[in-house]
């Protein structure tokens, strides 16, 4: 979602005609930054292998679950044949040491699942971010108490541990990804919430919050229309480093044996699996990590462009005494 | 425009210590660039003083950076030769550059809070400067300077107060430990951009006052950088008006403001609102008709706010009584800090009184009534930035939920064009409007639910004196057409004077004075209503050096208040 | 090409083994039960069996070899009665604790006896089943209900214990060389804590245990004595047991073997197939990797009275389908398991008898499958869930994903179902909720078949409410009675050829598939001499073990 | 003295807060494993126990009891202690008393004191890794924005941050120790038995743990610093010709530190019970470690006495970092 939410603009639709102005600068601030436009193609690029999968799979000829026993050595450990992990014509990145899965497939599949998770439990982070956050800003001192306490400890909390705990109450046929989601989303939210508690607190304290209240708008009324397109900015800023967060979280769940089931495929679990191999078979690391590394250099890159084309501060550069000189302009 | 020198008896000897010639400022923005500045010449010699006024966007703060050569490295785009000290700004190297700033001109920036380093007590700032002109200087010097200058521009207790942070001193205190920072570096010019715009006018007059006495003493050059005229009056001898970048007048400053020469002179001084006159007969009249009929609208009685608790408890309001009628218009002064804004608060009832009742038409006030509607101090942050103004004026509407989406958007049009604006800018939003014409929009949408009492606060405290204007006269006709009920907060006691029927002075928490305006103006009963009233500037240069003579040998309570 | 046998017995076990030296273990799991009465397998594995000596213990020599159980504390296999229902035992003379107190029968008895604690809980159940009122008695201590003494052990003198069984068992010589049989001095017992430093009667003794087990610092025992005790060799003068450490790192640490990790050993962490992989033609590497086999065997396990596994045709046909290389390249490889078509572990000791019923080849036999599928009602394929565990290893996910794979080819559709290692172990130890079908494994308490094959397929030992090892739930009164037959016998190697048979048998009814026997392959630092690898643990045996 | 009083009611208030969550967190968590799948006594006993056997060790453990007179049992420990018998003798667990694990009968509070070292050892050195390395960078990268070195550095933390700290701490240890040899492949040392070799064997995880954290820092600092450079005080600065560097590192850096201190302290108390990857893979007896393997084998007592000390931990990390906040910015009241 948030995904889609970082791209709108890209996308071209025309902005409506409200608040879509104020989204057509950044997108227009953004386009000028050649980084962020190819951060943006990066993960469009992932998005799109992602949701193409099978297209994909079908134009290389393999699937991601077809063992080829013929295709790794079972004498030495199961290493692929051949050179590169086993690349060649019909396997295009080579193939999973012990199985000889198709790699390629098995990495735009992973994407699937890996990207579904992360931005499924960032949505839930965020929501239950925000509205924890409102609460305790908007609430009185005691909901507020209650609620930051229970932030502070949800924030530093051994999460793995929790999610241990959570994963094996639940039963088994409940959906593994829909799992993860609840998991991560329902234990990561602690950031969240403070930054929109802090925000809010400013916001509340702004005049044109006290005007809408004396306009007749209700509570509700007033965090929907004053202060949600308010907290958009940094929300989402803030999102841009939690899905990678959020990607990496995947690879470690799955390290500790909680992660999807296979056969599907993940990163994060063909990461864990991996990790042995980066000798043996560099590509098998190589692959997961280094795709990994690219969408939260891409996210990073894109959440940094947006943070700044959001800020106002930055648009108004040309600001007297606020940027360091050299000699002649 | 024919550009015309200031008469100085010095100008044909020495080398001037500001020369600017042919100054041109350009700001790119995207596709067009904004000029800034446009071909502005004027000199200045040691000693000498020089007031640029003009209204708000007419460059002068540009041109006061460009003396300092602040511009650099923004992308702004000057032409034109600036030489300070015999340095040429433009091209000296960035060594050199370091050595004009602060050493032969400093700068005294506007808002005191922010100009400070939060985190640095204001000692070590203020030193931390002096060694970078004086470096052979020890530490321990560098902060018995800092003390010692701190000392000079009147902060008692200078050697315990050097170890303070910014937050602990108050606005005046900030200001002069600005100044004190610029002369700890004992500069040849001093280049003061609005010095005084936040404070209040028994502080500004001090500044003023202070820097006059620096003058004096020191003999440095001084460039006041001011959007109003009669703190330009009492402190400078020369004064340049500014116009969209460009000089419409010059000349020495009793002559400029007795004799204007151009009509946009004419214009901004006939725009100053006087202390000394009373108001409008016409507006006055239709207001008196329906306050004498004595119908009261709002009452509050004995209210009383504090904040915070136990320890840190302040208490804001302390117990208030007062009246609205049908139709008045009630002014409220007070210097910052007196409890304006949280009674005028909880006139709305946006705040709950710790004490007291506040009382509408008879009935005691649970909540925000529609019929009670604010206008807020500042333009800036009353205004969601994020939504359209249309949206804001239709907003009120659309909670009381009574009418269509079509109905609801014209009546927001009508308001918006009620209020001198183009209904065809409902969709802009606010950043691409100018402060008065935000305030414009915080005043449609104070009218949306058709109230019967609208309380100002400092409904133009942030905007130029023809702004000002423009606005307090759409209030004036707004409260004559629809019968409205006016609570007018401002520290400006000019604006005050001109637009209210009756005046509440506040101190403190409380009200030391009230009555009908023009009684309280001109036969002052408290002491403190009467130290206000001579604080404020005056238009005529004489006049106000006369008043600082008068202030320096009796002003115990000011100094008081200044604490 | 599977790998050769376990003989490879040394690493770089040229040049003469000396005495002297600090042996450093690597492993990745701490010492945390080091108590006599908790520890499971024949003793206690390999760092207790340095502190505890037990009554009989096993033949230290690699290969087969070292599958038969030689005397220890006692001066031979024990006696036993004519219908092997009453076992005799006299110590060796010059028996000494690390104090230098001697070594009684009393001490053994204690040892046995405490092991019935409820606060001492662990261990096997034999001596429970076995010994006369062992199914009531609740140890010595005061916690425990009834007798504090169980009369079925008799110490006539301070070197004789005789042993009073509730029915015949040959075995009972391979049952003494678990570490309940070892001595424990009474006066030292101090219950729960006893194993902060348990008092030795081995060849090394406690210096520091730090952190429950992580750490275990142990210096020769100068009370041992090599001419009571022809097994351990004893080398090394001190010995450095670190844990908690990562397997990965383990193995990294061994192959790089730097500064102290040259003289390291590792006693619970194999080579994974990525380090096979990478050590693939290294020589130097490889010479000092140990090769070993242990009695175990993973399987897949049926409960036919969960439908369709109630058909034996449904049961051929999965043994017919399933293609073991692919179940093989899942664990590691061929260098990490053999394929195994029997019960019974490759091994003479478990009384191997090859047979392959449902011959499946490498890949399966798919169309044998299908018309097994056919015959048993399902021309047109079925759909069947595997349980698994969700744990990496040889019951996890990538197991049965392989399984998935080789069985779809016959037209059966596996659903996968794992469960955390808790559950999924709560749940096939359950009688009356195993699944139908689910990954499971097996290893031998000692290299014989009736610890193999009895809890497995013993009508009898069904257990309700507790931990349920006869997943088939299998009680047939043939087989009950030939399993009576054959533990009765105290000849050994004629036991050993009746298991074989009785496997075989067992084995036409398809009540599991046989998987694989894993093959373990483990590094040794460049220094470490005389590696023995017997075929009764399958690793290197620590006792044996010197350091250049 | 009025600053004082003021920080000794908000610790007060702060502390009764924090006990209150922490008595929530204990119950929830009791619930929450009440439901885990695995029976500790099973667990406890070992795979061959006979039902009989498992009753008796239930009975043994107090498992047999109620959920919630096991939960006061837990709470009677906790104030008031307990005795406990190790079947010859009986001790004394004094209070606060966490109870005995149930898998090998030692006190929980004597598994934290042993696990809390290596803990802190790395926490602590891991934080100065990250502020260093983090802080470092990030002002590295606010003095050259837009250059090709921020890039560099940008890129570069990132590489941290995107590795899950498993494959980043393998391949540290697989550079250093086993390519390179710089350094012997680590093994927990006690900072009490001997500080050097401590600092050595710990390095590497440092290292690990503080590259993985550091880029956030990285941002974060860079973030702020830009932030506190746009304020205006740094134009008066500017103003009087103080040079550019000082101007980061005397002023923009002093605004840009309480933000860092904050979240340094919400991440020390994350790292005291997260870095169980880290721990395990550098063999460090910590807490993290202890808590993965006490949730796995359903080691309630263990479970909820770590998550408790951790806990208190994070609270009193939270308290510090508020005051040093105060203290770094005097402007902000404590509230
Ligand atoms: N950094 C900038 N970028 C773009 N435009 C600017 C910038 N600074 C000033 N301007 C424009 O230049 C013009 C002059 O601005 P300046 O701040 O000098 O006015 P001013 O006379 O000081 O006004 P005020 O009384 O409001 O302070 C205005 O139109 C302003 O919008
Ligand atoms: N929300 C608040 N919390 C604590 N103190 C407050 C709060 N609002 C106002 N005060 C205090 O109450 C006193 C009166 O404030 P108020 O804003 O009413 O003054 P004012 O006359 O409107 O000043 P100004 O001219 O600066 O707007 C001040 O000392 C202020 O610090
Ligand atoms: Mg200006
Ligand atoms: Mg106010």
């Amino acid at each position: 979602m948030a995904v889609q939410d970082v791209l709108a603009p890209g996308a071209g639709d025309p902005p409506a005609p409200g608040p879509a102005a104020g989204a057509r600068g950044v997108w227009r601030r953004l386009r000028t930054r050649p980084s962020a436009v190819v951060a943006g193609a990066v993960l469009a690029a992932l998005l799109l292998a992602a949701l193409a999968a099978p297209l994909l799979t079908a134009v290389s000829g393999q699937d991601p679950y077809t063992y080829h026993d013929e295709l790794v050595n079972s004498a030495s450990g199961g290493a692929p044949h051949g050179a590169f992990g086993g690349i060649s014509g019909t396997h295009w990145l080579g193939v999973e040491p012990g199985t000889g899965r198709d790699l390629f497939a098995r990495l735009v599949y992973g994407a699937r699942v890996s990207l579904l998770v992360a931005a499924g439990a960032l949505l839930l982070q965020v929501l239950i971010g925000v509205s924890v956050g409102l609460a305790a800003a908007l609430g009185n001192r005691w909901a507020d108490q209650v609620l930051s306490r229970i932030t502070d400890v949800m924030v530093a909390l051994p999460m793995l541990v929790l999610a241990i705990a959570l994963t094996t109450v639940v039963p088994e046929d409940f959906p593994r990804p829909l799992l993860l989601i609840l998991v991560m989303g329902a234990l990561n939210w602690g950031g969240t919430s403070r930054l929109v508690r802090a925000q809010t607190l400013t916001l509340r304290r702004l005049d044109f919050v006290a005007a809408a209240r004396l306009g007749g708008s209700g509570p509700l009324r007033v965090v929907r229309r004053e202060m949600l397109p308010s907290l958009a900015a940094p929300v989402i800023t803030h999102a841009a480093i939690l899905l990678p967060s959020n990607i990496v979280l995947e690879a470690s769940l799955s390290f500790l044996g909680i992660g999807v089931k296979p056969p599907t495929p993940a990163w994060g679990q063909m990461l864990s699996t991996a990790t042995t191999w980066f000798r043996a078979d560099p590509m098998y690391v190589l692959l997961p990590s280094g795709l990994l590394f690219v969408t939260v250099l891409a996210f990073t890159v894109l959440g940094d462009a947006v943070r700044t084309a959001l800020d106002p501060r930055e648009a108004s550069r040309l600001r007297v005494g606020t940027r360091k000189e050299k000699t002649r302009d | 425009m024919t550009p015309h020198q200031p008469t100085d008896p010095a100008a044909g000897t020495a080398e001037p210590l500001v020369e600017v010639r042919g100054l041109t400022v350009d700001f790119p923005m995207g596709e067009e660039t904004v000029r800034a500045v446009d071909d502005l010449s004027f000199r200045l010699t040691a000693g000498q003083a020089l007031g640029i006024v003009g209204e708000s966007g007419s460059g002068k703060s540009t041109v006061a950076a460009a003396l300092l050569g602040l511009h650099r490295g923004t992308g702004a785009h000057l032409t034109g030769t600036v030489r300070v000290g015999g340095i040429d700004v433009a091209t000296a190297p960035v060594r050199e550059l370091r050595r004009l700033r602060g050493g032969i001109a400093a700068m005294v920036f506007q808002d005191p809070l922010s100009s400070l380093d939060p985190y640095l007590p204001i000692g070590d700032q203020i030193a931390e400067v002096h060694r970078i002109h004086t470096p052979q200087v020890s530490r321990r010097d560098a902060r018995q300077r800092a003390i010692t200058v701190l000392d000079r521009v009147g902060i008692p207790d200078a050697a315990r107060r050097s170890r303070s942070r910014p937050h602990e001193f108050s606005g005046g205190m900030r200001q002069r430990a600005l100044i004190a920072m610029a002369l700890a570096c004992a500069p040849r010019v001093l280049v003061a951009d609005e010095p005084t715009t936040a404070l209040d006018v028994t502080v500004q007059a001090q500044i003023l006052d202070l820097l006059h006495d620096l003058r004096a003493e020191t003999g440095m050059g001084l460039v006041l950088v001011s959007h109003d005229l009669g703190v330009v009056a009492s402190s400078v001898e020369d004064m340049l008006v500014m116009r969209g970048g460009r000089a419409v007048e010059r000349g020495p400053v009793g002559t400029v403001l007795k004799f204007p020469r151009q009509p946009y002179t004419r214009e901004l001084l006939a725009a100053v609102p006087r202390v000394e006159a009373r108001r409008a007969p016409m507006a006055a009249a239709s207001a008196l008709s329906s306050a004498s009929t004595g119908d009261v609208l709002l009452e509050a009685a004995e209210v009383r706010r504090e904040f915070g608790r136990r320890k840190d408890r302040t208490v804001a309001v302390d117990g208030v009584s007062l009246t609205v009628a049908r139709g008045e218009t009630l002014g409220i002064v007070g210097e910052s800090g007196s409890g304006k804004t949280t009674l005028g608060r909880m006139l709305v009832r946006l705040l709950e009184p710790s004490g007291g009742s506040v009382r509408y038409r008879g009935h005691e006030l649970t909540g925000v009534h529609s019929d009670l509607q604010m206008v807020f101090q500042d333009p800036v942050s009353s205004l969601n930035p994020r939504r359209g103004i249309g949206e804001s004026v239709a907003d009120p509407l659309r909670a009381a939920g009574n009418l269509t989406d079509m109905e609801i958007t014209r009546r927001a049009r009508e308001l918006l064009e009620r209020v001198g604006l183009d209904p065809r800018w409902y969709h802009r939003y606010p950043h691409e409007f100018s402060g008065g014409q935000r305030q414009r929009v915080g005043i449609a949408r104070a009218l949306a639910p058709g109230p019967k009492l609208i309380v100002c606060d400092e409904p133009v405290s942030a905007l130029d004196v023809s702004t000002q204007a423009q606005v307090l006269s759409l209030l004036a006709e707004l409260q004559r057409d629809l019968g409205l009920a006016l609570v007018l907060i401002a520290h400006d006691l000019a604006v005050v004077r001109q637009a209210s029927d009756r005046v509440a002075v506040m101190r403190q928490g409380t009200v030391v004075e009230e009555g009908p305006a023009d009684t309280v103006y001109d036969a002052p009963d408290n002491p403190y209503t009467k130290a206000l009233l001579a604080a404020v500037p005056v238009l005529d240069p004489a006049e106000a050096a006369l008043r600082r003579e008068a202030r320096r040998n009796g002003g115990g309570l000011l100094r008081a208040s200044a604490g | 090409s599977g790998p050769q046998d376990g003989g490879a017995s040394s690493g770089g076990g040229d040049g003469k083994a000396a005495k002297g030296g600090k042996l450093t273990v690597l492993n990745s799991e701490a010492q945390s039960d080091f108590d006599p009465a908790r520890l499971y397998t024949s003793g206690g594995g390999n760092i207790p069996s340095l502190v505890f000596r037990t009554l009989t213990t096993r033949n230290r020599a690699a290969g087969a070899a070292g599958t038969k159980v030689v005397p220890d504390l006692a001066t031979g296999l024990g006696t036993p009665s004519k219908n092997a229902t009453v076992w005799t035992y006299t110590l060796k003379k010059g028996l000494k604790f690390e104090d230098g107190s001697a070594i009684t029968s009393a001490d053994i008895k204690y040892g046995v006896e405490r092991s019935f604690a409820a606060e001492l809980s662990g261990g096997a159940p034999y001596l429970r089943d076995w010994l006369i009122g062992g199914d009531t008695y609740q140890g010595p201590y005061k916690s425990g209900k009834g007798k504090k003494t169980l009369d079925s052990i008799e110490t006539p003198d301070d070197r004789t214990i005789v042993f009073k069984l509730k029915k015949p068992v040959g075995d009972f010589p391979y049952l003494a060389t678990q570490t309940q049989f070892a001595p424990v001095p009474r006066d030292k017992d101090t219950g729960t804590t006893y194993e902060k430093h348990p008092i030795s009667s081995g060849p090394y003794e406690v210096v520091k245990n730090t952190n429950d087990g992580e750490r275990l610092q142990l210096k020769r025992n100068t009370h041992w004595s090599q001419k009571v005790d022809d097994q351990r060799k004893a080398y090394p003068d001190t010995i450095d047991v670190r844990s908690g450490l990562d397997p990965a790192v383990i193995n990294q640490r061994l192959s790089t073997s730097s500064g102290d990790d040259t003289a390291a050993i590792t006693t619970d962490t194999n080579l994974g197939p990525a380090e096979l992989a990478q050590i693939g033609q290294d020589k130097a590497l490889k010479s000092r990797v140990g090769i070993g086999h242990f009695g175990y065997t993973d399987y897949l396990a049926f409960n036919p009275k969960v439908k369709p596994f109630d058909r034996p045709g449904v049961r051929r046909a999965i043994s017919y389908a399933i293609g073991r290389s692919s179940v093989i390249n899942a664990v590691g490889g061929s260098s990490l398991a053999e394929p195994a078509t029997t019960f019974l572990p490759n091994q003479k000791a478990f009384g191997y008898t090859p047979y392959d019923h449902f011959p499946a080849g490498g890949n399966g036999n798919p169309a044998k499958a299908k018309e097994e599928l056919r015959k048993a009602g399902y021309p047109d394929g079925l759909t069947v869930t595997l349980t698994h565990s969700t744990a990496e290893g040889e019951m996890g996910p990538k197991v049965a994903a392989a399984v998935q794979q080789s069985l779809a080819k016959a037209g059966i559709t596996v659903k996968l179902k794992g469960l955390e290692t808790n559950a999924y172990n709560e749940k096939r130890w359950d009688t009356d909720d195993t699944p139908g079908f689910f990954l499971s494994r097996w290893g031998a308490d000692w290299p014989a078949g009736y610890p193999f094959l009895a809890p497995i397929f013993d009508g009898r030992q069904i257990v309700k409410d507790g931990a349920n090892f006869n997943h088939a739930q299998l009680d047939d009164p043939a087989v009950n009675k030939e399993i009576d037959e054959i533990s009765g016998l105290t000849d050994l190697d004629a036991a050993a050829e009746r298991w074989g048979a009785l496997d075989k048998k067992i084995g036409e009814r398809a009540l599991t598939v046989p998987l694989f026997h894993p093959v373990y392959q483990r590094l040794v630092g460049k220094n470490i001499q005389h590696v023995v690898i017997s075929d009764w643990t399958g690793v290197l045996d620590i006792s044996q073990v010197a350091v250049k | 003295m009025t600053e004082r009083f003021t920080g000794l009611r908000f610790a007060a208030k702060r502390l009764v807060g924090a006990v209150t969550v922490l008595l929530v967190l204990s119950v929830v968590l009791y619930a929450l494993f009440y439901l885990v799948p695995g029976d500790p006594a099973q667990l406890a006993c070992g795979e061959r126990c006979n039902p009989a056997q498992v009753a008796q060790v239930r009975g043994q453990l107090g498992l047999d009891e109620p959920a919630y007179a096991q939960y006061l049992h837990f709470l009677q420990g906790v104030f008031a202690g307990r005795d406990y018998s190790t079947g010859t003798s009986l001790q004394h667990c004094a209070a606060p008393c966490l109870g005995l694990s149930h898998q090998n009968d030692q006190q929980v509070t004597a598994l934290i004191v042993a696990g809390l070292p290596a803990t802190t050892s790395l926490a602590i050195g891991a934080l100065v890794v990250w502020l260093a390395l983090g802080v470092g960078t990030g002002l590295l990268s606010a003095l050259r924005r837009g250059g090709v070195t921020e890039r560099v550095l940008t890129v570069l933390t990132l590489a941290g941050t995107g590795t899950p700290v498993f494959i980043l701490g393998l391949l540290l240890l697989m550079a250093v120790c086993a390519y390179l040899r710089w350094l012997p492949f680590p093994s927990y040392v006690p900072l009490s038995q001997d500080p050097e070799q401590w600092a050595w064997n710990m390095l590497l995880p440092w290292l690990t743990l503080g590259l993985f954290e550091s880029a956030k820092y990285a941002r974060l600092t860079r973030s702020a610093t830009l932030e506190v450079l746009a304020e205006d005080h740094i134009r008066t600065f500017r103003a009087y010709g103080v040079s550019e560097r000082a101007l980061v590192t005397r002023h923009a850096l002093r605004g840009a530190l309480p933000p860092v201190i904050a979240l340094s302290a919400l991440d020390l108390g994350q790292v005291m019970g997260g870095a169980m990857l880290t721990e395990q893979l550098f063999g460090l007896p910590g807490l993290g470690r202890l808590l993965v393997d006490s949730v796995r084998s359903v080691d309630l007592p263990v479970v909820v006495g770590v998550v408790l000390v951790i806990g208190t931990a994070v609270v009193i990390a939270n308290a510090v970092a508020d005051v040093l906040y105060a203290l770094a910015d005097r402007r902000v009241v404590l509230s």
